[in-house]
Parts: C-alpha cells; structure tokens; sequence
C-alpha cells in the first residue's frame, strides 16, 4: 500500500474508533451482570455474555407499576410512529410539490415561515399544545401525539421536498399538461414514482426524529400508549433506588434497535437520496 | 416562474392550505403565546394577568441566563465549526474509492439514531475522569495522563461539545458526501488535464463548489445546536453547577421545574427574536437566489 | 371509578411496594391507571403534570411534595380530603410539621406516604477500622477522621457533584454547625438578618473544608456510584438519605457489621425530612371522587405504610406503627423521627424541595454549587448571593 | 379562415421584455418554421401556443377559437420539448402512450399506436429502457414519439432533431416531411438547422430580439432577405458583404465597380448613405476573368469546396462544387451575375433590391 | 518520428468490451479527426490519451515518451470535453487561468492570456460570470477557451462546437484552423460534423464499434471510403445504394444494366456473390435521358436542392445546385459517369473499386 493510502486509512479507523467507543460502553455492559458491572472496569471486556440483562430489559424490567419490560411500549411506539411519519412524509411531498411546480403569489413567503419553524424549541410549545389538545379532546390520546409530531415535522419535510423537486424540470409538467394530465394525475404517475430517493431521506429523519423523541412522548402521550423513550427514561432514570446500569444499557439498545437498524439497512439509499438532490439547496 | 395555466387555479392553494395553516398556526400562535406569557404573572401554571416587564428585568439580572447565552455561543460556534470540519473530513476520506465505505458510513451516521437518554450515560462514562477514558490511560500506565474536563467547570462544555460533535458529524457527512457525489465526474477530469494534484482539486474546485450543501448543512446544525437539549441533560444537567447550562436548558428548568413559567417564556422569547435575527436575512437571501 | 396516579416509582423496589396499594383499591373495585415519569427526581413528572393540568385532563393523585402542595393549591385545583383525614384520625397520627405541609388552608389536600430522613452519614465499617477511626459525631471529629482515613489511603468522602448533592451536604453542614433553628430561621423561612448572620459564614467554611476531602472525580457522579465507592472501600463515608441502605444491601452488605449508619455530623439531635406525598386533584366524577378518597385512605393505611417502607428503605410517616419489621438503621431514623418531632429539631430537607418555594430553592441551589465548585468565590459573596437568591420569587 | 393566428403576442419576464409584439398568421395545413439566433424568444412563443405560459399582452387564436387563456390540457395541441421532458420513471413505450392513456384512449389501440411511431422512428429495441438509459438522439426520438403518437390538431415542434447525428438526422427530417404530407397537420417546428429550415417549412418567421424580422416562404427568405439579420442568418457560409458607394448612377467599394441591374440601379435611388452589397458564396464563380483575388484558405467539404480569396474589396468566400485545382497563394478571379446580388442600405439595414 | 502513437488500446466496462484494438500514429502537427456513431467510443479514446481512464491493454506514445501510466497532471495535454465541464465555482476568467495557475504561470501573463483567448472567442462580456449563468453555446466556448489558454503539447477536443448555431459555428470553425495553422500543436478532435471533420482534418479515423473502420485523408475518406459503413456515415444526404448482381462481365440491377468502368470491371471478378453500387447525391445529374424516374420529393435547401426520385432500381437521392423546375410527380432521367460510382461487396461490405 502506498503510503498515502496507509494515512487515508490510519485517519478512517481513529475516527471510526472515537464513534464507536459509546455502542461499545454499552455493548459491554448490556452483556455483563451487575457484580461485573459494579467491580469491573467500563472499559473492560464481559467475562462471558450474559443475555440476564436483555431478557429483563424487554420483558419483566419495571417501568413504573408495570413490571412488563419494554415490549408494550415498544408497540406504542410503533403504532404513533407509522402514522406519524407517512403523513408527515405525504403532507410534506404535497406541500414541496406545490411550493415548487404550482408557485403563486407569495407562496416563498409562505415556506419561508414555516421554514424558521424548525428553530423553535420543542419545550415553548408544550404547555400550549397541551390546552389545544385539551380544547379539542386530544390530549393523552394517541392521535394528538401523531398530530403532534406531524406538525413538528412539517417544516422539515417540506424543507426536504422543496429542494428535491426544484430539481425536477419544469417542462415535465408542461409535457404532462399537454398530455392531458390535471393537478393529481401529474402528481400520482410522474411525480411520486420520482420521488423514491427523497422519500426514504426523509422517512428516516422522521422516524429517528420522532421514535428517539422522549418530551413529547412523555407529556402527549396517555395511559395507554406511551412510547418507548418514556419507558426506557422510567427505567434508567430513576434516581432515588438500586441502579441496574446492564438493564439500563440492555433496554437503551433494544430501543435503539429500530433506528439502528433502519440506518444500517437504509444508510446506503439514504446518502443516494441525499446524491440525488435533496441537498442541492 | 414558472406560472401555468390550470382549469383549477384554486386547488393547489387548497391543497397547500390545510398543512400550511395548521403549521402556520402551531408555530406562530405558539409563538405568540408564549410572548403573551413573558409578559404575564404565570408562575406554577400559565396566568393571563398582565405583569409588564419583570420578567425581561429579572432575566436581565440574571447571572445565570448570560453564562446560558454565553455557552450557547461558546457551544454553538465550536460544534458548528467541529461538526461541519470533521464531517467535511470524514466526506472527503470516504470519497477516496475506500473499499469499507458502506461499513464506515454506518459507523459515522450510526449516532444520530440514537437519543441521548441512550447515549447520554455512556458519553458520562467515557469523560468521567475516575470510569472512562483518563482511568484507562492510567491503567494502561500512562500516569500523568489527564482528562478532566468534564468534572471542570471551565471546561465541561467542551465535553458537551464532543459528544454533540460525535452525534451529528455523520449526518454532515452524509451531507457533504452527497454533495461530493453529485458533482459532475468530468470536472475531476478537467482539473487533472489542468494539472492539479489531487489535494489542490478538493481545495479549489470541489469543496468551493460545496456551497448550496454547506448552506442547508449549516442550517440543519444550526438548528440542532440551538435546541440542544437532550444532550445537556443527559450528559451534565446542567453542571457542574450550572456551568453548562444553555437557553434551551434554562428555559426548561425555570418553566417546568422552578414554577417560573413566565421567566422560561421571556427567555424563550428572547432567544426566538436573537434566531430571527440571525436566520431571517439567510432565508432572505436563499430564497431570493432561487427564484433567479 | 378509576384512579390515575402520577408517579415517578419507577424502580423495583419501589413499584413492588406499590402494587400494594394498587391491590388494595382494586379490591375495592376500583381501576388504577398508572402514569408513572421518572428523571431528575420528579422533574420530568412535573413537566407531564403541568400539561396535564393545562389541558384539563388532571390525574387524580400525582407525587407532590413540599411547598409545592401549597402552589397546586393555591391555584385552586386540589380536592379537599378533610373528610377522610377526619374519619381516620390523620391529624392525630402525625407530626404536625408533616401535617402542615398536607394542608392548604387547614384542609387536607395530601396524603403522606413515607419520611425518608436525609441526614444520614453512611460508612464502611472496616475501612474505618481500618484506619482506626469511629463515625464521627460532630464535624470536627468528621475532619479528623477524614484526614485519617486521607492517610490510609481511602477517599474520606464519596461525592457525587450535583446540584442536589451538593446542597445536601450543605443542608447537613449548616444543621451541624448551626444547628436545627438556625436552619429553620436560615434557610426556611429565609430570613435575611440570620443568612447575614456570623453562623453563615462558619457554614459556608466548615462547607468549603468538607469539600477538601472528597475527590476531584465527583461532578456529574450520580450519588449511587458515590455509595458503590463506600461499598467498596474506595471510599470511607458518604453524607446521603436512607435511600442509600438499599445499595449496600443489593450489594449483600449487613447493616451495623458491614456498614454503619449514624446521623450526620453534630445532627444526631435533629432530622432533616423528606415526606414522599400524593396531592389529590379536583375531579368532576363522583365515582372517580369516591376512589380518590379511598386512595387517600390507602396511602394512609398502616398495611400500606408498612409495606412501602421496608421496601424502600424509609419509614413510616405514621407515629402510630411498630417498627419490628425494620432493620435497625430504620428503627434508628424513626425514634428520631419521633424524638425531634416533639423537640421541634424535625426539620424539612431544602435538598429536596420540603422547605422552600421552587424559585427560591433553585436559586438558592444555583449559588451554594457555585460556591461549591467555584473556590474563587469567597465566603462573603457566597452568603451575600444566597440572601439575594432567598428573594427570588 | 386562418389554423393558427398570433396577434400582438408580448411577454415580460421579471422587467425584460422578451417578445416584442409577435404577428403571425398561417392556413390550416401549413408547415411553419421559427428560426433565430439564441435567446430570441422562440421557446417562450410555443410555450405559449401550448397555453404553459401566459402572454402578458395579445390573442392567439386556434381556428376560430381564441384559446388565449384555455388550460393547455384542453387545447388539442402536441408538443416536442427542446429538453425532451421525458417521465423518468415510465419506460419508452409509457412515454409514449402516457397522452392517450389520459384521453383514455383503449388499450389495444395504444399498443398498436406505439407500435407504429416506434418503427417510423426506429426505436422499437428501445421500448422498455426507461429515458436514463438512453443516449440523447435516442431520448430526442422518444420525445417526439410522445406527440406524434397522438392525432392532435396542431403539433409544436422545438428543434427535435439538434441531438441526433447528420445520417440519423436526415432520416429523421424525411420521416417528418411525410408524416406532414401525409397528415397536414398544422406545425410550427423550431429550428437552428438552416436545411431543416429550408425544406420542411411552407412558411418561415426569422425571429431576433423578440420581433419577427421577415415571415416568408423559404424562397422567399433566401432569395429576397428583408434584412441584413435575414441575410446573414441563412445560409452557410454566410453571405459575403461588400461596403459600397454611391459612383453616378451606380455603386462602387474601394474605386472598383460594382455591378447592378436596372432594377437595383432604379432602386439606389432612394438610399441616403452607403450601401451594403452582398453575394451568397454559391453566386461566385472562379473564371479566367473578373475580381481579381488570391487565394487564402481551401475547405473541401467532400461534395463541394469553400474556397476563400482575399480581393480588392476584401475576403470573399465562394462555394464551388466538387474539388478545385487551385492551391492557396493562387491568384484567382472571381465572377458573379447582377441578378445575385442583395442590395441593402447600411443605415437602415433593410433591402433595397 | 511520430507524434502520438496509440498501439493496439482495448477497453473493458464490466465485461463490455468498448474498444477493441486501436491503432492510430500522427505526425508531430497533425490534425486527426476521429467521427463515428454515437457510442462507438470516441470519449473513451480521448480520455485514454488524457490519462483520465486506463486502457485495459495496448500502449500510448507521446513522442518518444510511453505515457500509458503518466498520470494525466503529468502529461502536457489540454482537453475540451463534451460536458464542459467547467468549475461551477469560478468565473469565466478563473476557469480558463485555472490550468496557468496550476502550471505557476505568473499573474500578468495569465491575465494577458485569459485577455487573448477570451478575444478570439467572443467571450469578454462574460469574463466576471459563473458557468450557471451561461447559454450553452456560451458555456463550451469558456470550455474551449480553457484549453486554448495553454500552449500543451498536444490538444484534445471532444465535440468542441456541437452547441453552437450555425453562424457562429463557422467562425469558430476558422478559428480553430487559424489557430492550428499557426501553432501547428498536434491536435485529435471528436466531431459529428461532416464539414468539420473535412475541413479542419489534416487525417480523419472513422470509428465504429471500437474499432477503426478507417483511417487516412479526408479526400479518400470521401473519394475511397474503404466500408459500406464509412460510405454511408460521411455524406449528406446520404450515398444511394443499388443493390446489383454479376451479369456478365458487368453488374445488373432488376434488369437494367449499371455501368462501370474498366477498373471497375476489373476487380468485380474477385467478389462472389451480390453487390452494392453506390452512387453519391452531387453524382447524379438530371439530363434529358439515362435513368428513367419519377419526382417524389423535392427539398429545396437555398443554394441547392436535393430531389428524390423512384426508378426501377430504387428510390435515389440526387443533389443538384441552385432550385429545379420540375415538380413532384414529374418525369426526369438522371445520369452518372462510372467514375463517380462507388462499388462495395455485398457480402464483407468492404470496397471493392
Ligand atoms: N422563466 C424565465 N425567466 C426569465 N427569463 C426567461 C425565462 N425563460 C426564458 N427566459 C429568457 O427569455 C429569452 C428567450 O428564451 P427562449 O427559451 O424562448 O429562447 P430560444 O429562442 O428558444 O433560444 P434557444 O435557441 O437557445 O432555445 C432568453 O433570453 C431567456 O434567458
Ligand atoms: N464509465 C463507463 N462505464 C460503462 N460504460 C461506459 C462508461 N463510459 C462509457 N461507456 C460506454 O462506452 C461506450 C463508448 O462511450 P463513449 O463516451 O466513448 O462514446 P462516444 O463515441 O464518445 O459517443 P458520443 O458521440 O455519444 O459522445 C458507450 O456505449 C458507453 O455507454
Ligand atoms: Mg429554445
Ligand atoms: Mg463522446
């Protein structure tokens, strides 16, 4: 290897060393038990794998009153997220599909607005969200945590769609236009079968958004449906009994697990759609 | 613009209207809101009555609130510096045809799918002087290593820094490899007929060539180091002391924990106007360039 | 009716013990929805807490405790329990600094759950015999003993730097070398002229030297790994509640022959109390009123009371029940317990939001860690900035 | 009764006008085409035939119909686009049968539709390949299969065959020359290709800035340029100029005179200053006799020679058939007929005879 | 001595093999043209002997130099490629001094150059732009401008002037050849343009399918194309081909006897089965007897007019100066001498007089 090659390569595994150094921690200690935790160094290898910790985590860990694990609030979390991200990701499609091949009179203005949207702190908005919520029936019930998260992901996915579609050519409406195709037609058959690359880009900025999501989570959700950050949060942090540092690091990775996964699976369609234009401003 | 003719002019404002007046509403009422609280005696709970300015007064005199403002300018700056340097780095690294690329992308991105009520813990490990990184030195027998800054009031943001850096530099990478990706293979070519070295071309011609990408990057950071919050949480709460305290995290803790809901809301509302301030003229001028 | 309880038992221990309670009102035909938050000791819960209220959708009992009782109820929304509290004799069955902070008004409007008392010194046994000292009853035999166990090669004192430790440090200090009406003229009813006062300045001293004796790895450390430092001989003491027992006894450790427990330093005579509570929310609902009075009755019920205390490691809030159950480190908290309640020295723990209305605390929290970690600021700043603080509204 | 009618046509872009008053008339059947230097305007005018743009002022109307505001989905109207404007994620053979498929045209006869424009435009191996994978004469033939798949009642046609290579092209040109006889379907074609130009249309418009400068039959246009714009714009290698004065009655550039016929002597009566006198390169011819030159650069182009001789009264080139004997240095004489030339008034710019 | 010599390049795309054995040599001043369908490899050749891709076998000479694994900084050549590819992050001037900066030529004299190159080709009024802000035609002369900033050993052109209209084309045209005439810089150059490749082409190598089909002067290229292919890919409108059988000593076409001359004869005994007689547009003249046909088309393009007619033996395409008289349907005869006459065998497709 020529010497250049051997820095390139020094420099990517140090870097890759400093990123995984934490998935590391809490890999090691989702696999020890709590003597080894307790004695042990944190950087210390596990003795044997101890699958003790991650057996708690999922299923008899208490969360509260329930001793349950986090396998009900992983499904909570499921079923808020699905909805969450498809309308968040279709509202989003519509609106960059409008602000970019239907411009009118003052719709930059529009996106403008919203766009400054993404910098408001999500902590401003829960008091009042919780009235409306209230006002309207919504609150600590599933749908008003979808509604939610689907008006803080707004912005950002307009923002997503918008810079996509300013780079689909203008003159694919005109030819659909005088192809005798209306407003949804061009947006079903032309568009849309377009838009794969942005699609899965913003499908994984919601859902990491969203799933990894714990304040709202906590405060909009009800009895019966609350995600899995909040149980996870009731697991790790509590502060005044015995801390079980492995089922704390079991059940933080078994809550990672989706978003992981979707970034291991997805990572390579994700800077492909990254490629394919959403970032071209 | 591009302003066709359609039998139903009315149906793409229609269909924009909902989200948009929805979203217009959530932001700006909220907005408004919440500038109507900095104003009132909310305490405990949201009150209407109004107080005038004390809140602003006491914010003013509040120590606290400028070490907040102060380390959001210390944190802010050397995380969207760090992250868009390290990130660019890592983009450029990868570009290099690495046969691992898929894997290594992987590793850099894997972070952002992680919350910090996951990673949080670890990260406080691994910068605790007596468990993680200087204690291994130690063991390793490097005595006199040392590695405190977390426990050091001075310099315990720069560990908030790190582990906010190690959390969104794969996403800027991403970004910024994206973008290397997209540009046309033939202006390499032309670079290397003109005679340039491959360090000179990333530096003349592909990373200048980078600016719509370091624009909506600096943008997403931004907005990630403006509401860094998790993070403080998980990493410091706060300390030592206040010492890491941001206006994220001041807010929070005057609103929600302190029963002081209208000082949180004159702080929110304080940092709102300073951000208006700061990315209105960028919008201002992104979206005036498009059009063009 | 149902019952929706705002909680942040999240641990084992604890929601153990708390499934009796929930047992005990289904029984009674009643369904217990459970919303438990846990995080920075309740912090978290009171965010949900807060929005729940705002969007009318008030639980029926949520974990509050403190003055903050006193705030809920002064915006108007807690029930008023009078009629259970009468029918079983609440104010006969405890201490009356505990009553009043039940109360709004003279009504009921919480229930009790437990005392946790929090000016504990815990200590490992045999590193203390080791370096040939006793637990220390006052603070200057507390630094003498320290700098044995400096010599001996052990941390004297396990910290953990946050806020709220720091703060109980020096709640303990300034009990210990102020004693229990200085504490309550100082940092309860805050009074200006005694945190003025000479007193202050030898607190803030004794504070500034205890500081010298724990190690420089403290801030951030959460007070359990503080307590596995003591558990393992790293370190000799730890100043913390009774909460910490239940670490040595994970660990297999005895109490009295492995580690002992004693009052903190030159506080044997008082108790700094930190009474867990559930405040009781208005309800339209009859039915759901009629189990929110059971569920008061509950919490409330020796069984109950009982039960959750030796889960937990604190001890009852009633004066009425028999401690044989209890290990002795208990059995010692509440003779104590009962003792400073007639001598008036049973004070409430600042540390843990029993004493002060939340502004203030905060502040007052915000400078004594300044103080803490800062060793550039003097005593006489330090005590000018807490007099400002104590003003916070 | 006129097929498509352009009157008074303006647009305004962001302050610039960029058509200047467009009047354009032709008969059903006819064959119009749009020629001009880059930039002039001509996309933006179909653009508005096609009703996807608005004109900021002026009618157009389709037969009898003013289709000025007409939604251009109900316009009838078939349009090849200068960018192709494919659908990237339909394959060829869907490009093509997307416009029936929306006037719901039946499924078999689609099939049978795109069957035949795919074998006119020979790219039936190409019909499953999505628009990405095909080179850009093949994504040019696509695009205008996609409206000549149709039967609409004008096609707009914006240079479809620039990308395509000289042979294919030629093929191509006749393909649309016969689909035209066949069909007489109005068109209006733009164009950079003077041949093109010249024998596909019945009627050109030779656009600059924004205005036509002459409308004509192709005869016309090149035999009678209106313009000195005209003049230049048409033919290759373009027309050579000679700077001339007024001598008595007749016209003379650098003291040698210049020859004219009586209609053109007649005419030089009403121009004020110089004259501009010009010779297509085709009107030259070498013989023993005549404007003496020398020889200054040779192209044989294979079926003709442009050959370049520097003159008395400058460079003139002349394009004669087959190959040439003479070598560069030679010296040359150079003839012409009267009845060649193109008389214009150099202030004006405009033909005199 | 040779200039560039290129010894038997292949090239391989995920087992696709795109050139197949490629032997080309220049002398030092040389002007090649390499022409050939689109896809047949042209870039790819071009990039080779840049040194921006590397040839899966075969040798590249510079010179005396082997410069097969010579990175491309490291070899003085400039390039113009097809895409442009301009820096989009530079203004015109930058782009053009960027190859001077690299090769540490002292500010003033880049200034001077970019000055220079911006004059020839009519780019000053652009200088301070981004490629963005540039029309097409704009954008590949900035391209062209790069490369003729420098004074390299050797230029490369791939399809330098494809975007540019017809007016402006030829200038540039003979601003090209001016250029070469004075630097005499060895020069290969990708073109689809028939006039360019015969007028600025010192030897032209028509490509197809990876392979030279051949190689040598425009005048045999045109005059002795060596292939059916090369016969039909230079020529517009294209050759017209007979397709004739031996009958006797000479060639028959549904019947009728095609007339060849002596040579002609002469090599026909070497083919065995059919033949192609091939017969160029500017051969066939309309006369008053010879072949009998009927008009079917005519295309008046100005300067001449190409009329087809259907005969027995097929329909030819004759190409006759200025405009005809006759009209579609008419009768008319056209004549040829055998000279003009190309002959091909059917069956290798190669020449055979
Ligand atoms: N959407 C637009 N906004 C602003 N200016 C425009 C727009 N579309 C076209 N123009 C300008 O209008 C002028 C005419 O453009 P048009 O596309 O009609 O030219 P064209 O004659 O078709 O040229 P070409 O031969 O290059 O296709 C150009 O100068 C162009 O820059
Ligand atoms: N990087 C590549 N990977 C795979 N195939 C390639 C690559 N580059 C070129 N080709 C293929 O090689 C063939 C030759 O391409 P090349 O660009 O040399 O053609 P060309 O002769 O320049 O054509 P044109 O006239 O269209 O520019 C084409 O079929 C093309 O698809
Ligand atoms: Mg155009
Ligand atoms: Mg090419």
């Amino acid at each position: 290897m020529k010497p250049h090659r051997l820095i390139l390569w020094g420099a990517l595994l140090l870097l890759a060393l400093f990123f995984l150094l934490p998935l590391y921690v809490m890999l090691a200690t989702a696999f020890k038990s709590m003597d080894e935790v307790r004695m042990g160094g944190l950087l210390s290898l596990p003795q044997a794998l101890d699958f003790g910790a991650w057996a708690k985590a999922w299923g008899t860990a208490c969360t509260g009153m329930q001793c349950g694990g986090l396998k009900p609030y992983f499904w909570n979390s499921v079923a808020m997220v699905v909805p969450a991200v498809a309308i968040s990701t279709a509202l989003g499609a519509l609106n960059g599909y409008v602000l970019t091949q239907w411009r009118f009179r003052g719709s930059e203005l529009l996106f403008a607005l919203l766009l400054f949207g993404v910098f408001m702190p999500m902590q401003v908005v829960l008091l009042p969200m919780s009235q409306v919520l209230g006002w309207f029936g919504l609150a600590d019930h599933l749908g008003g945590l979808v509604l939610v998260h689907v008006l803080a992901g707004l912005p950002s996915t307009t923002l997503f769609f918008r810079n996509y579609y300013l780079g689909v050519p203008g003159e694919l409406l005109k030819a659909a236009q005088l192809d005798g195709a209306g407003f949804w037609t061009f947006f079903w058959r032309v568009l849309l079968p377009l838009s794969g690359p942005i699609v899965v880009v913003t499908v994984i900025w919601q859902f990491t958004a969203i799933w990894n999501d714990f304040l709202y989570g906590a405060v909009f959700s009800g009895f019966d449906n609350k995600p899995i950050t909040v149980g996870l949060n009731n697991l790790a942090n509590t502060s005044s009994s015995v801390k079980e540092y492995n089922v704390d690091m079991a059940g933080a990775l078994i809550a990672a697990l989706p978003t992981l996964a979707v970034y291991v699976l997805a990572g390579k369609y994700f800077v492909r759609g990254l490629t394919a234009g959403a970032v071209k401003g | 613009m591009n302003t066709p003719l359609a039998r139903t002019p009315w149906l793409p404002k229609l269909v924009l209207a909902p989200s948009f007046a929805l979203g217009l509403a959530f932001i700006y009422g909220l907005m408004a809101w919440n500038g109507y609280l900095s104003f009132s005696a909310s305490r405990l709970l949201p009150n209407y009555e109004w107080a005038g300015l004390v809140h602003y007064q006491a914010l003013w005199g509040n120590e606290r609130w400028w070490l907040a403002l102060r380390n959001l300018a210390v944190f802010g700056g050397l995380f969207i510096g760090g992250a868009m340097a390290l990130g660019l780095l890592m983009a450029v690294l990868l570009d290099q045809k690495v046969r691992a690329e898929g894997a290594l992308r992987t590793v850099f991105l894997y972070p952002m799918a992680l919350s910090f009520i996951v990673t949080g813990t670890a990260w406080k490990w691994i910068l605790n002087p007596g468990l993680g990184l200087e204690k291994l030195l130690h063991d390793w027998g490097f005595e006199s290593a040392q590695f405190s800054w977390l426990i050091d009031p001075e310099m315990a943001i720069y560990c908030v820094v790190i582990a906010a850096i190690w959390q969104s530099s794969g996403f800027v990478m991403a970004l910024f490899l994206a973008g290397l990706r997209s540009i046309d293979d033939s202006i390499l070519k032309a670079a290397q007929v003109d005679g340039a070295s491959l360090p000179r071309i990333y530096w003349r011609i592909l990373i200048p060539s980078l600016r719509p990408v370091f624009f909506s990057t600096l943008m997403i950071v931004a907005h990630l180091a403006i509401k860094s919050f998790d993070l403080v949480m998980a990493l410091t709460s706060g300390g030592p002391g206040y010492a890491t305290d941001l206006p994220a995290t001041f807010m929070y803790t005057m609103a929600f924990t302190r029963g002081q809901i209208g000082l949180g809301a004159a702080s929110a509302t304080m940092m709102l106007a300073t951000l208006a301030a700061i990315v209105v003229p960028y919008l201002y001028s992104e979206l005036r360039s498009k059009k063009a | 009716g149902e019952v929706e309880v705002l909680h942040w038992w999240t641990a084992g221990g604890e929601a153990k013990a708390a499934q009796g309670l929930k047992a005990s009102l289904q029984a009674k035909g009643h369904s217990w929805k459970d919303f438990a938050v846990a995080g920075g000791g309740g912090d978290s819960a009171m965010t949900v807490l807060k929005s729940r209220v705002v969007s009318g959708n008030a639980p029926a009992a949520a974990q509050i405790k403190g003055p903050s009782i006193q705030e809920w109820a002064r915006e108007g929304l807690l029930a008023n329990m009078d009629a259970v509290a009468k029918a079983e004799n609440w104010d006969g069955v405890l201490p009356k600094v505990v009553s009043d902070v039940m109360k709004h008004q003279g009504q009921y409007v919480a229930a009790p759950v437990n005392v946790h008392r929090v000016n504990w010194l815990w200590a490992n046994a045999e590193v203390l015999k080791k370096a040939g000292v006793k637990p220390p009853s006052s603070w200057d035999e507390f630094f003498t003993a320290a700098e044995a166990l400096k010599k001996a090669g052990v941390i004297p004192l396990a910290h953990g730097g946050q806020n709220w430790q720091d703060f109980t440090t020096f709640e303990s200090v300034a009990l210990g070398v102020g004693g229990a009406d200085f504490y309550k003229k100082a940092l309860v009813q805050l009074d200006a002229a005694t945190i003025n006062s000479a007193t202050m300045d030898k607190v803030l001293e004794t504070f500034r030297r205890v500081k010298a004796y724990t190690d420089k790895n403290a801030p951030g450390r959460d007070w359990n790994l503080a307590t596995a430092m003591v558990i393992k001989g790293e370190a000799g003491m730890q100043l913390m509640g009774d909460w910490a027992k239940g670490e040595f006894l994970a660990a297999g450790k005895a109490p009295g022959k492995d580690f002992v427990c004693v009052a903190a330093p030159g506080t044997a005579k008082a108790f700094t109390f930190n009474v867990d509570s559930f405040a009781l929310f208005k309800l339209k609902k009859a039915d759901a009123q009629a189990a929110q009075r059971d569920f008061a009755s509950a919490v409330m019920s020796p069984a109950f009371q009982e039960l959750f205390n030796l889960n937990k490691g604190s001890i009852p809030v009633r004066t009425d029940l028999k401690m044989d159950k209890f290990d002795d480190c208990a059995k010692l908290s509440n003779q104590d317990f009962l003792a400073t309640a007639k001598a008036g020295s049973l004070v409430p723990s600042i540390a843990h939001g029993m004493a002060v209305p939340s502004a203030a605390e905060g502040a007052i929290k915000d400078v004594v860690s300044q103080f803490w970690n800062n060793d550039t600021m003097t005593v006489a700043q330090a005590k000018q900035r807490i007099a400002a603080a104590a003003k916070t509204q | 009764m006129q097929a498509l009618k352009i009157e008074g046509i303006r647009k305004t872009f962001h302050q610039t006008e960029i058509l200047k008053g467009i009047d354009i008339a032709i008969e059903p059947g006819e064959f119009l085409i749009l020629v001009g230097p880059s930039g002039c305007g001509k996309s933006t005018l179909l653009s508005m035939i096609a009703g996807l743009e608005q004109p900021s002022s002026g009618r157009i109307l389709l037969g009898e119909r003013d289709i000025t505001a007409l939604p251009s989905k109900d316009r009838d109207i078939a349009m090849v686009f200068q960018s192709y404007a494919l659908y990237p994620n339909m394959n060829v053979a869907q490009n093509i049968a997307f416009g029936l498929e929306m006037r719901k045209v039946p499924k078999p006869e689609r099939a049978a539709t795109v069957a035949r424009v795919a074998a006119m435009l020979q790219i039936e191996h190409l019909l499953e390949r999505r628009p990405a994978q095909l080179s850009g004469g093949q994504r040019q033939r696509v695009a205008m299969g996609r409206a000549l798949a149709r039967a609409p009642q004008l096609f707009l046609f914006d240079e479809p065959l620039s990308n395509l290579d000289a042979k294919l092209r030629v093929e191509m040109r006749a393909e649309i020359k016969l689909l035209h006889q066949r069909t007489r379907t109005t068109t209006v074609y733009v164009t950079h290709d003077q041949v093109e130009a010249m024998t596909l249309g019945d009627r050109i418009a030779v656009m600059k800035d924004g205005q036509v400068q002459q409308f004509g039959t192709p005869h016309e246009i090149y035999t009678r340029p209106a313009t000195v714009f005209v003049a230049e714009f048409i033919g290759s290698p373009q027309i050579n100029w000679i700077a001339a004065q007024r001598q008595g009655a007749g016209l003379a550039a650098h003291g040698l005179e210049l020859g004219l016929n009586g209609e053109q002597a007649a005419a030089l009566s009403a121009v004020g200053g110089e004259c501009l006198y010009g010779l297509r390169p085709e009107a030259l011819q070498l013989a023993g006799e005549g404007l003496p030159g020398r020889v200054h650069m040779i192209e044989p182009t294979g079926p003709e020679t442009y050959l370049c001789a520097d003159t008395p009264v400058g460079r003139l080139t002349a394009r004669v058939p087959g190959e040439v004997r003479e070598r560069v240095g030679d010296a040359v004489h150079l003839r012409w007929v009267p009845e060649a030339v193109h008389l214009f008034d150099a202030g004006t710019q405009r033909r005199v005879a």
